[in-house]
């Protein structure tokens, strides 16, 4: 394997790439904060559901869960793993594959090992 | 591959955990193994999902009593907080920043130790009431599904806590960089999967 | 050439012809020669789709053939270098359009007999007094006999199926311990027995069964269940309805029924064998053993053995040898040779036909 | 290299192959283990088609032929197809790419050994004397219900060797993404190369269902779980779903290599690019992806309900679309071509109106309403055998007599090659062809015995018969290996003359480091390329000569798949006896330190010297190796 080349940063290039890396972090909490939001949303609904809050029924409740869940796994996989930066273009196609199976395999399984 | 060449915060790579081919090769490799993982815990939950609450004629419990949703909302609370150390130990490895690195990725690890303990506490709670691996097959499907889980969180804990003190003397390197990038992968794919199960389990099961 | 390819042509349709003609098996059993509306429409599906197949292989074959006579280096010479050609469009095209046309023409019959044959919406039917309008009947497969019940008339009987012709039949099927599969080929296809629920089907019977070589149509067991898997079959006899309502009228009077082909035979029964047996038709399943009742008017014994004395006494005595895995026990050491011969007597002659 | 091993003596010869990283090396373990598998499920398919021979035949009991054909179905599915594929797959596609090695070759001797140990403790179930005998399908109501450990082996020794097949797909996904020589971009990659690429992707989706699968059944077998049991709420049909979703994708993933081997096959011996390369690449990527759309073809009689089986009916004939397109690309690669009769065409050649046979029995299956007629009927056994045998099997055989020379550096003999083929060919057909009628007469698959009377006596002779020709071609292929080995006549690079892609523009057998300096590639067949506008080394290189980075074998993948062979009898054993649990414990602690040792200490490969290579170079040069 050849080595591989070390090139070294300008101070204008470094100061740059500090600045880019704090921004991105900076956006990694913003996610992780509207994760917690979002869970919390989650439960807090559910406990609305057990207390029979009106409004808060079955099949207002789990249609949100899922899309809670859902944006959550998204952004985990976008943000926190990353898959939105260049150079994810092989784990982005396994993993939507991966997601498509994922979701029939459920899927039919509760639609057809119940008659 | 020179495991000794030393880097300064100038020259450390931007993408320090696929800067070489043997480093590409696992990155990529195991984004392909976390896809087979995501078949694995599907089929898992759709399993769980047929036999949720099934159980022998006069089997006495159902998701709607036995789950208890603080204890499920701390664990989540942990674990989610836990992913997020996790990118902030990611975010000093691209820094090169060594130690902030190693001691974020130390709170992860108590995170994941604190999770863990609270579903031994849970698993051996269902257990002393009754609720057994063995005594339906909705009891089966839900210690796997959960377990499963966390195994992962374990394996997980032992991995990190390996990198942690292996790498403790030798600093950052290409050849460790990957790794630590894979573990942290690794971590929040097991968030990933905790999501669907605070989800399909715990809520939708107090849902009924 | 053509003309000779067009003789080719005719003369392999015939051979095919005359294979499948002298192919088409037993009338008992074989799913070419079909006695039932459903086994009728499978048929059809099947010539149809052997029609679609037929096409494909000729014209795979057609091309392949052309190609090898045409293109042997032996002819070409061992310099030549052909074109190095792409592929084309044009063609490409053709053959995928083509398959899937062939394909809608299968797939549109397919979805409709799919739907056809699962149609069980008659099965709760009943007529003007609360009566069911058609015939159920509950099938129990177990290691490895079958259990047939009728409970709407309050009849069981075991190993050989008793049905109306020319009416539909539906079947309630399940399994009492691990999974077999309810299979009469010359009649429809088959339907597995779970262990968890209840699957549910019809069938029609056209064709009495009376003049078939055996008197019976042969059903099968068709999922692997255990070592005495192949011997798990079942006989099936048809009759006019009116035939029917008498052999269910028997059957039923089987319960007090005094006659009794030997009187010793019929004590050893009782002190050996009735735990497991009953020998009255009238009831409901559930037993250990197969409904003896009409045993005398059997043409098998456990399915598959030579109805007569010396093979039932050899059952008697050593079942396991003959069907190994089943849960009759053995009986050789219990039984003395005049018990058996009793009891063999006893047993040919239940009987609800005489 | 092969010189210096025998100075060493066996011992140290031993010890080279159980260390070995080296893809080529590992690629020949394959070839091995699953040559020797593949012996043995013929012979237990012997002995099926003897039993058979005539009516009321007892020439074994009906307990041993349920275990005779479950550890056939088992054996050659599992340890002979899947593992011969691999060992083309390892040795050739590397090659092909221009790559040195795969991605992790480390990874890649794990999961032979892993195969390897899991076949073995598959069949040390003979020894025992408990076998598997549920069928190769294992269906839970029937395994549950099975007495003593013959199920164990079988959901263990799948584990060890599913495992094993896992890692081996991903290995060759991440080489054949990353570790492409420069030129070979996706669209200019050999065929077998992308049905490599295709079936290790179908394997990375398609085990863990598997996996998971094998556990509820362990786990309801040993450790109290209720999966399958119905009594404590347990579904049986769950098994049967998981077993299909991992099946029906498994069949494909034995099916695309052999169209892989075949296609590189129609294209050199007709001395003509493959036709249609853009439309073959799409078809092989749509089956892949339609193969996890149809599982429930194999459950039409389950009683899912019409719907269910109206969808997956539809479904189940649409793949017959994309198989039809390579079916005619072919034929329209060799139309026009030169062709020339070689074992390996042969084989191709006779593959073609096999697999369509085949294919199209499949399409009537897939008509729902039929099925349930043709069910767990022998037309089933013929349909499949026509597939796998007449397509897996000959591609097989075809791709042995290929790529023999490439491997060993020595041609096998035509003449018995083509004897081989016949025999095989034509007791292929006699035994197979016979059992679509006896499935319409009425027969239902695994039967023990037959009465006289029902019409199948004579159908059955037929087919008996047949086996017993193909066995006799086997025998030949066997016979004409060790003729070969012991004549060891050289050969060159490129033994048959017409080879297009770049394993044919290295030495045969090829040094250990592949390619003295990585190649250029310029276009789909690139080394035909090369050839016609006279480059006599048939290769270009990328990079100038120097020094080359290779990877460090190890014993630690023997080790670590010796202690999951371990803790696998511990599981199995744990219930009735007292050392059963310590041995689990041990195992897997075995397991783990083996894992530790590996993290542990750096593996960072070797060097071989830009001198070393040079050296090589000259030689060749010089006609010393060829
Ligand atoms: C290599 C393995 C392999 C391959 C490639 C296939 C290919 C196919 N198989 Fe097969 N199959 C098996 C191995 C394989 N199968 C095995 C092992 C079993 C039994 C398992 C068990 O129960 O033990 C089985 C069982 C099986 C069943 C279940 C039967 C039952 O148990 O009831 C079905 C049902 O639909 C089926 C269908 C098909 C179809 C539609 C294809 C298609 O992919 C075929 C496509 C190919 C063609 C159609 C030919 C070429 C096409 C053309 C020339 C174009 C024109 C064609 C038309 C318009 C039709 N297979
Ligand atoms: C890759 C898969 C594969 C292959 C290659 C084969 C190959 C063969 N199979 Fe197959 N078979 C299956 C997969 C396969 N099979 C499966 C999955 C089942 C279903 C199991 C189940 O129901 O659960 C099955 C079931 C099955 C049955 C049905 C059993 C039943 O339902 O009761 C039969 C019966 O004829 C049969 C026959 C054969 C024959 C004759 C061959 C022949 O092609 C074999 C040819 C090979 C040889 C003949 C080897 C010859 C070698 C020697 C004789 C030794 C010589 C050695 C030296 C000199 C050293 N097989
Ligand atoms: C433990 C239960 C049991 C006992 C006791 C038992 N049997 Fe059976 N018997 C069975 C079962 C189960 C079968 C079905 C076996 C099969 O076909 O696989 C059977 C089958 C038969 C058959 C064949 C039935 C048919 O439909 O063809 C006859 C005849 C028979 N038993 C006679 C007897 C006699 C006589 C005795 C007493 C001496 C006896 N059995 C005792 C369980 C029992
Ligand atoms: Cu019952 Cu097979
Ligand atoms: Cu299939």
């Amino acid at each position: 394997m050849a080595e591989i080349e070390m090139y070294k940063r300008s101070p204008i290039e470094q100061d740059l790439f500090v600045r880019r890396s704090k921004e991105t972090m900076r956006g990694q909490v913003m996610m992780f904060s509207l994760m917690i939001f979002m869970t919390i949303c989650s439960f807090t609904f559910v406990v609305a559901f057990q207390q029979g809050v009106e409004g808060f029924t079955k099949y207002m409740v789990i249609p949100v869960l899922f899309l809670f869940a859902a944006v959550q796994v998204a952004l985990q996989l976008y943000y926190f793993m990353h898959m939105k930066d260049k150079g994810h273009g092989v784990p982005q196609m396994f993993m939507f594959t991966g997601a498509v199976f994922a979701f029939l395999i459920p899927l039919t399984f509760v639609t057809i090992v119940w008659w | 591959m020179d495991l000794n060449k030393k880097f300064t915060p100038e020259t450390w790579p931007e993408h320090p955990e696929r800067a070489t081919l043997e480093a590409k090769n696992k990155f990529v490799g195991f984004w392909l193994f976390l896809g087979g993982e995501t078949i694995l815990f599907a089929t898992l939950f759709a399993t769980y999902m047929a036999l949720k609450n099934k159980g022998p004629s006069g089997f006495g419990f159902s998701t709607q009593e036995l789950y208890q949703l603080p204890l499920v909302f701390v664990m989540t609370l942990l674990l989610l907080t836990s992913s997020l150390t996790s990118v902030y130990a990611m975010h000093h490895m691209k820094n090169y920043n060594f130690k902030k690195m190693q001691l974020w990725l130390a709170i992860t690890a108590i995170l994941g130790l604190c999770f863990l303990g609270l579903e031994v506490y849970e698993f051996s709670h269902y257990v002393k009431e009754g609720f057994t691996f063995g005594n339906s097959a909705f009891s089966s499907a839900f210690f796997t599904l959960v377990g499963t889980h966390g195994f992962h969180v374990a394996i997980g804990l032992v991995w990190v806590t390996l990198l942690i003190f292996r790498n403790a003397k030798r600093g950052l390197n290409l050849y460790n960089a990957t790794k630590y990038y894979t573990f942290s992968l690794y971590w929040h794919f097991i968030d990933v999967v905790w999501v669907f199960i605070f989800t399909v389990v715990y809520l939708m099961g107090v849902i009924g | 050439m053509m003309k000779g390819l067009k003789k080719w042509r005719l003369f392999s349709l015939l051979a095919v012809l005359t294979v499948f003609l002298a192919g088409c098996g037993q009338q008992e059993l074989s799913t070419l020669l079909p006695a039932g509306q459903v086994g009728k429409d499978q048929f059809k599906l099947l010539m149809l789709s052997s029609g679609i197949m037929l096409f494909v292989i000729l014209v795979v074959v057609a091309i392949y053939v052309v190609a090898l006579i045409r293109f042997r280096r032996s002819k070409l010479g061992d310099d030549f270098i052909p074109e190095q050609v792409e592929g084309s469009q044009k063609l490409e095209l053709i053959w995928t359009i083509i398959p899937i046309i062939l394909i809608l023409i299968l797939a549109v019959p397919t979805v409709y007999y799919t739907y056809k044959l699962g149609d069980v919406k008659a099965m709760e039917e009943v007529d003007d007094n609360g009566d069911a309008k058609h015939l159920v009947v509950d099938v129990t497969a177990k290691l490895y006999w079958w259990e047939f019940e009728y409970p709407d008339l309050g009849i069981v009987t075991a190993q050989e199926l008793v049905v109306p012709t020319k009416e539909k039949v539906f079947f309630n099927l399940k399994a009492a311990d691990v999974k077999h599969s309810f299979w009469i080929p010359a009649i429809g296809g088959k339907l597995d027995t779970n262990v968890e629920n209840l699957n549910k089907f019809y069938l029609t019977f056209d064709q009495e069964s009376e003049g078939l070589k055996d008197g019976v149509f042969y059903g099968k067991c068709a999922e692997l269940c255990g070592p005495s898997h192949s011997l798990m079959d079942f006989k099936v006899k048809t009759l006019p309805r009116d035939e029917f309502n008498a052999w269910a009228k028997n059957m039923k009077a089987t319960a007090d029924k005094t006659a009794v082909a030997n009187e010793d035979g019929k004590e050893v029964f009782e002190a050996s064998c009735i735990g497991c047996h009953a020998t009255s038709g009238a009831g409901e399943g559930g037993s250990q053993g197969p409904n003896l009742a009409a045993f005398g008017d059997r043409n098998r014994i456990a399915g598959f053995l030579e109805h007569d004395e010396e093979k039932l006494k050899e059952w008697i005595k050593n079942p396991q040898k003959i069907k190994p895995g089943n849960t009759m026990p053995s009986f050789e050491d219990q039984l003395s040779d005049q018990e058996l011969n009793d009891l063999a007597e006893y047993l040919l002659g239940l009987s609800v036909e005489q | 290299m092969s010189s210096v091993a025998q100075k060493r003596g066996f011992g140290a010869a031993l010890w080279d192959w159980m260390t070995t990283v080296d893809h080529k090396k590992i690629g020949i373990l394959y070839l091995i283990g699953g040559g020797f598998f593949f012996v043995v499920g013929g012979i237990e398919a012997m002995i099926i088609r003897l039993q058979l021979l005539k009516p009321n035949n007892d020439l074994v009991s009906a307990g041993l032929f349920n275990d005779l054909i479950t550890m056939h179905g088992t054996t050659m599915i599992f340890l002979a197809a899947m593992p011969i594929l691999f060992g083309f797959m390892n040795y050739i596609m590397p090659l092909q790419i221009g790559a040195r090695d795969v991605a992790f070759p480390f990874i890649n001797s794990l999961g032979f050994w892993m195969f390897f140990f899991g076949g073995l403790f598959l069949n040390i179930s003979w020894l025992i004397g408990q076998v598997p005998d549920a069928g190769w399908t294992s269906y839970a109501s029937l395994s549950l219900a099975s007495t003593g450990h013959g199920i164990d082996f079988y959901a263990i020794g799948l584990q060890i060797a599913g495992g094993g097949t896992l890692m081996a797909g991903i290995n060759f996904l991440v080489t054949i993404i990353n570790m492409r020589a420069p030129g070979m971009t996706y669209m200019r990659m050999p065929l077998f190369t992308w049905t490599t690429f295709v079936a290790s992707a179908m394997i990375l989706f398609a085990f863990p269902p598997l996996t998971v699968g094998l556990f509820f059944l362990t786990f309801d077998r040993m450790f109290g779980g209720n999966f399958f049991d119905h009594t404590m709420g347990g579904n049986t049909i769950i098994w049967e779903h998981i077993f299909w979703i991992f099946g029906h994708p498994e069949v494909y993933i034995l099916i695309l290599p052999a169209f892989g081997i075949f296609s590189e096959i129609f294209s050199i011996f007709s001395r003509k690019r493959l036709f249609g390369y853009p439309a073959m690449v799409f078809a092989t990527v749509l089956i892949g992806f339609l193969g996890f759309m149809v599982w429930a073809h194999h459950m039409f009689t389950v009683g899912l309900g019409p719907t269910a089986n109206a969808i997956f009916a539809v479904a189940t004939m649409a793949i017959a679309v994309p198989t039809g397109v390579k079916i005619f690309n072919w034929l329209l690669t060799i139309w026009g071509g030169s062709i020339s009769m070689t074992t390996p065409m042969l084989y191709a050649l006779g593959f073609i109106p096999s697999f369509v046979m085949g294919g199209v029995t499949g399409v009537m299956q897939g008509a729902a309403p039929l099925d349930y007629q043709l069910h767990d009927s022998y037309f089933i056994v013929a349909h499949f055998h026509y597939v796998i045998v007449g397509g897996v099997v000959l591609a097989i055989l075809a791709g042995v007599h290929l790529y023999w020379p490439k491997m060993f550096g020595t041609m096998l003999s035509e003449t018995l090659g083509k004897i081989t083929f016949v025999f095989f060919f034509v007791g292929f057909h006699c035994t197979f062809l016979i059992q679509h009628w006896l499935g319409f007469w009425g027969m239902p698959r695994r039967v023990w015995t037959y009465m006289d009377g029902q019409g199948w006596n004579t159908a059955n002779l037929i087919s008996s018969i047949g086996a017993l020709l193909m066995a006799i071609g086997v025998i030949v292929l066997v016979i004409n290996i060790i003729m070969t080995t012991v004549k060891n006549v050289r050969v060159g690079n490129d033994p048959w003359g017409d080879g297009r892609t770049l394993e044919w523009a290295i030495p045969s057998p090829p040094p250990f480091y592949n390619f003295t300096q990585t190649p250029l590639v310029r276009g789909l067949d690139t080394v035909y390329i090369e050839k016609m506008e006279g480059n006599t080394t048939m290769l270009t290189p990328a990079e100038p000569v120097q020094d080359i980075h290779m990877p460090n074998g190890s014993i630690i993948p023997f080790f670590m798949t010796f202690g999951l062979f371990i803790a696998g009898f511990g599981a199995m054993f744990h219930q009735e006896t007292s050392w059963g649990l310590p041995l689990l414990i041990f195992g897997l602690a075995w397991i783990f330190v083996s894992m530790a040792m590996r993290s542990v200490k750096d593996d960072l490969g070797f060097y071989v010297t830009k001198e070393e290579i040079q050296r090589d170079i000259d030689n060749a040069r010089k006609g010393g190796r060829n």
